[in-house]
């Protein structure tokens, strides 16, 4: 069980590899082990998780004699890469297990029709592979390197469908400005080097300054994660490259945005989470996510391409947990306010990420069961698909009344808590949010008229509904908004308020590692 | 620090090649030159990188024959053959990229490639 | 109690909005099915009657999605015409964007410094 | 298809060329380089017979599918390097000390032993192979698909 | 053209703030702190075996950014020939 950190990791890269092996062999077996080997990877981080939970913060060190040993011994300074696994990471590790089984089921049938897709799942397991990496690292360059694996599979997967020439525009654009941002990240991690020459997060944390080059460095990591999320400002590659990728890569795409948003969360919290300015940060990343919420809902409002559409709404939700956890991070110096109101809106963001990370890609999947009937991603063109696609259509509606926080769905039971607490800090974020809340649903009613409602259109009358697997692959996400729909406070005790505090509490993350030294 | 400013020089190299480098990426329509731009900066960043790690007068750690006392820092060596390797790989993807564009539209230019907008 | 949620000032429990549900629907069958039985299927009383026009075709009958939401838009053209104009799907103005946030968001940290 | 003089030449070159990366392979654990510059070295021998002889010719001789089973056993022998140490912890160094390159050197300078750098080696030839197979794919690729052909999935 | 000549004066603002950065590195040659490279140097012979200290770092003390690599590597090579496959079947192997 020590060693599960790094099994999660390599597991499925173990698998990637040998998947080309296995698919010349047999197209079936390659399915069946790509899927296995995922549904052992979510019990291993559920596992992991309980371990969190009982024992506290899990550190792995690589290479060393022994896996807690991360600080060699009659030395003062961490010297190899270090896993280190606390509340938060856990958090977003579940979400990215789940989602990432969802849609290797998913896409089973989704990609049946197209050509290479011993490569396409080789890829898909690699970007798990860079989530995981991502989400477990306590070392900055490894976050890097993950953070690029995760990017190049992505940007393959986004232009998977060859024959047309949007998908091949959408991938450039997103591997151009991954490799921009990874790039300043780099840039970043070379300018915190050169002063503390270290690499690990928490050594880092300790010896940190906040001297002109670290307020640089907090800059470039801050935009550049956040432009990897996809915040308002930036948000302009975000649809071009979700709206072409097959439907099951977008659910994913969804969840890797998430895990950049850890790694800013981290960067913000963990590592400048003592001298950092937090009002000042704090008060960026709300205007940011003001502006993220009401452009990107009403962008979407204007759309009629039903992924593109979908993407933007993805923008939109960003903005609440934006909001949730800056204000969190605008008092984060105030125990007393922290108390008071800061906790419980973090926790509100971090569960808007759970509630998002469960019925946006099922949206997604349904946006892509769409596709997969008609053959066009253009809503012009639907309507009257409920006559057929019953179980889409069931899916939509739910997916739908989460997003746009009707009772009882949780959508609602985040935005309450998002609410309530950001009220005492600006009441001008609740309206905000309750506006862009009505504009969703006004949209989501808009997108489900037009393409399910109506006479039955003569074009459509032939088909029938989606195969089983992608059925399946919602239907996975479908229980888990039901689960956290029924359970709220048995989510947010056990999930989120440990991810919220693990987030506030920095000197845990520190001593973990540095425990040892004074 | 004074008397060793004229010594920052690979520093300040590495900036402005990263200054010109975004200047091209974000000025020059042509694709191909983006993904030089691109090149350019993941250069200058590597030569950033690996400038960090050197001392003055110090060899390369390396313990095989004969060598300095002062030996030059291996990590920043070690992350600059890495992001090197990276830079690699995306500059491939890249030009694949760029060439399934060319096809499809049969022009290079950024401006012509923009289906998905709004 | 784990289907209570306290968010701190307020509580609320699913259960609660799911029994609600549950009643309405019940109250929405029990006038339904106080409705009208006669009716035969495939017959003229179930057929659309527009005035004794004949009825357009499922393609016509249909309000396609550009049609929804008219005024909306009538009224947030300004809106919407400044909101249009930074995307350009150029992925040079993309990083233009990129560079223009992070030298706001340095000035912004360094001036946050020396106050 | 260039002349015959460039095409001889080529052929008298290449097998210094794949020598020499090899070398640098196999002592990177005591001289500069290692699997990734010597991988490099050799694709580069490739490459120049990509350009004496024509992509096509070169299709005859090296096939999409080996060259994608070279690079997949390749990685999975890094991988597996990588595990045989879990034992104790992921990525251990286990050879130390085993009579398979598990010299220790003194501490300072000395003339550099083969036998040395426990599965640093290994790695390096496993990147090596991983390297050669995967950049000679890409350069193949490229060139064919520029060609006007298409690679098989 | 507004949009141009603001981007402009936007990013030579920020490299302004580059080379001003870089002169508040420390001075080139001389690093401020070396801890964990001095114990890389001492140590590499002993623990791993290998005179070549990078090739030390590389694959023992950070050898999973080095998996991370050779996994990108072979993402980007599995990608290129996923992109410039038969986008058709062929109609004998379908």
């Amino acid at each position: 069980m020590t060693h599960a950190p790094i099994l999660i990791i390599a597991i499925p890269l173990l698998v990637a590899f040998l998947t080309p092996l296995v698919g010349m062999a047999s197209q079936k077996g390659r399915n069946v082990l790509v899927v296995v080997s995922l549904v052992f990877v979510a019990f291993l981080v559920f596992a992991l998780a309980r371990e969190v939970a009982s024992n506290g913060i899990q550190v792995y060190t690589l290479g060393a004699t022994s896996p807690d040993l991360s600080v060699p011994t009659g030395f003062m300074v961490p010297v190899r890469i270090i896993l280190e696994v606390d509340g938060i990471s856990v958090f977003f590790s579940i979400i990215w297990s789940i989602v990432s089984l969802a849609a290797a089921i998913y896409s089973i049938s989704h990609i049946a029709s197209e050509t290479g897709q011993t490569r396409f799942f080789t890829l898909l397991l690699l970007m798990v592979t860079g989530g995981f990496g991502l989400m477990f690292t306590g070392d900055l360059f490894n976050l890097f390197v993950f953070l690029e694996i995760a990017s190049i599979s992505g940007a393959a997967l986004i232009a998977y469908r060859t024959k047309f020439a949007d998908t091949q525009e959408g991938g450039f654009k997103y591997i151009v400005v991954s490799a921009i941002a990874s790039l300043m990240v780099l840039f970043a991690i070379g300018l915190l080097y050169s002063q503390y020459n270290s690499l690990n997060i928490a050594y880092l944390a300790q010896a940190i300054q906040y001297t002109t080059l670290d307020k640089i460095a907090l800059a470039l990591f801050l935009i550049a994660f956040t432009m990897k999320t996809g915040m308002v400002p930036l948000h302009l590659w975000f649809p071009d490259a979700y709206s072409v990728a097959p439907a099951s890569i977008t659910g994913m795409l969804v969840i890797t945005s998430h895990a950049c948003m850890y790694a800013a969360f981290r960067i913000c919290f963990t590592l400048y989470g003592g001298v950092i300015n937090a009002p000042v940060v704090g008060w960026i990343l709300i205007i940011f996510g003001l502006l993220t919420m009401f452009v990107g809902v009403t962008m979407a409002v204007y759309q009629k391409d039903v992924m593109r559409f979908m993407s933007y709404h993805a923008i939109s939700q960003l903005g609440y947990m934006w909001i949730g956890v800056g204000v969190g991070l605008a008092v984060l110096g105030n125990p007393g306010l922290i108390a008071t109101y800061g906790r419980d809106a973090m926790s509100g963001g971090v569960f808007h990420i759970l509630n998002h990370a469960m019925y946006k890609p099922l949206l997604f999947f349904t946006g892509g069961a769409l596709f997969h009937y008609t053959g066009t991603r253009d809503l012009t063109q639907m309507g009257g698909l409920a006559h057929k696609m019953k179980w889409t259509t069931i899916l939509y509606i739910i997916g739908t009344l989460s997003i746009s926080g009707i009772p009882p769905l949780n959508g609602f039971s985040s935005k309450i808590l998002i609410y309530e607490s950001v009220y005492q800090f600006h009441p001008i974020l609740t309206i905000t949010g309750i506006i862009v809340s009505i504009l969703t649903l006004a949209s989501f009613t808009k997108a489900f008229h037009s393409a399910f409602m109506g006479a039955e259109l003569p074009e459509y009358k032939g088909g029938k509904e989606v195969p089983r697997s992608m059925l399946i692959g919602m239907l996975i996400l479908a229980a888990g908004i039901v689960f956290v729909t029924l359970f709220p406070s048995l989510v947010v005790d056990w999930a989120i308020h440990p991810a919220a505090d693990s987030l506030i509490d920095q000197g845990a993350y520190i001593n973990a590692i540095m425990g040892a030294t004074p | 620090m004074m008397e060793h400013v004229p010594l920052d020089f690979p520093f300040i190299a590495a900036a402005l090649l990263m200054g010109v480098s975004l200047y091209i990426i974000i000025f020059k329509k042509n694709l191909i030159k983006l993904i030089m731009g691109v090149a350019m900066l993941a250069a200058g960043v590597n030569l950033f990188l690996v400038a960090l790690g050197y001392r003055a007068g110090g060899g390369a750690p390396i313990y095989t024959g004969v060598i300095k006392e002062t030996m030059v820092m291996p990590v920043p060596q070690a992350l600059t053959l890495t992001s090197i390797v990276i830079n690699v790989a995306v500059l491939a993807l890249m030009l694949t990229l760029v060439i399934r564009i060319y096809r499809h539209t049969g022009s290079l230019d950024s401006e012509k490639s923009r289906k998905l907008k709004g | 109690m784990t289907f209570l949620l306290e968010s701190g000032y307020a509580f609320w429990n699913p259960l609660i909005w799911i029994i609600v549900f549950i009643v309405l629907a019940v109250i929405v069958y029990f006038f339904r099915r106080r409705g009208q039985k006669g009716y035969k299927k495939d017959t003229d009383q179930t057929r659309i009657f527009l005035c004794g026009e004949e009825v357009p075709e499922a393609g016509e009958r249909h309000i396609r999605v550009g049609n929804i939401y008219w005024g909306f838009f009538e009224t947030l053209k300004e809106y919407y015409e400044q909101i249009l104009k930074p995307h350009t799907g150029i992925i040079n103005d993309y990083i233009l964007w990129f560079v223009a946030i992070t030298a706001v968001s340095v000035i912004v940290l360094l001036a946050a410094g020396l106050g | 298809m260039l002349s015959k003089i460039v095409r001889t030449v080529a052929n008298g070159f290449i097998p210094f060329i794949m020598i020499f990366g090899l070398y640098i392979i196999a002592h990177g654990h005591l001289t500069p380089g290692g699997g990734f510059q010597g991988g490099a070295v050799v694709v580069s021998g490739v490459v120049m017979l990509l350009v004496a002889f024509s992509s096509q010719e070169l299709k005859k001789s090296i096939r999409e599918r080996v060259l994608s089973i070279m690079e997949s056993s390749g990685a999975l022998i890094f991988i597996i390097l990588a595990f045989i140490g879990i034992g104790t912890v992921f990525f251990y160094n286990l050879l130390v000390g085993t009579p398979i390159f598990g010299n220790v050197p003194a501490f300072g300078p000395n003339l550099g032993d083969i036998w040395t750098g426990g599965v640093i080696p290994l790695m390096n030839f496993a990147v090596g192979l991983k390297v050669i197979a995967g950049l000679s794919a890409v350069v193949l690729a490229l060139a064919l698909f520029s060609g006007g052909e298409e690679v098989e999935e | 053209m507004k949009r141009q000549v603001a981007g402009l004066i936007l990013l030579l603002v920020l490299v302004a703030f580059l080379v001003l950065g870089m002169y508040l590195v420390h001075p080139f040659g001389y690093p401020d702190a070396s801890e964990m490279d001095d114990y890389m140097i001492e140590n590499s012979q002993e623990e791993t075996g290998s005179n070549n200290v990078v090739a030390a770092v590389l694959f023992d003390y950070r050898g999973l950014d080095t998996l991370g690599e050779a996994t990108i590597l072979f993402t980007a090579v599995t990608g290129v020939l996923l992109l410039l496959r038969l986008s058709k079947r062929k109609e004998n192997n379908s």
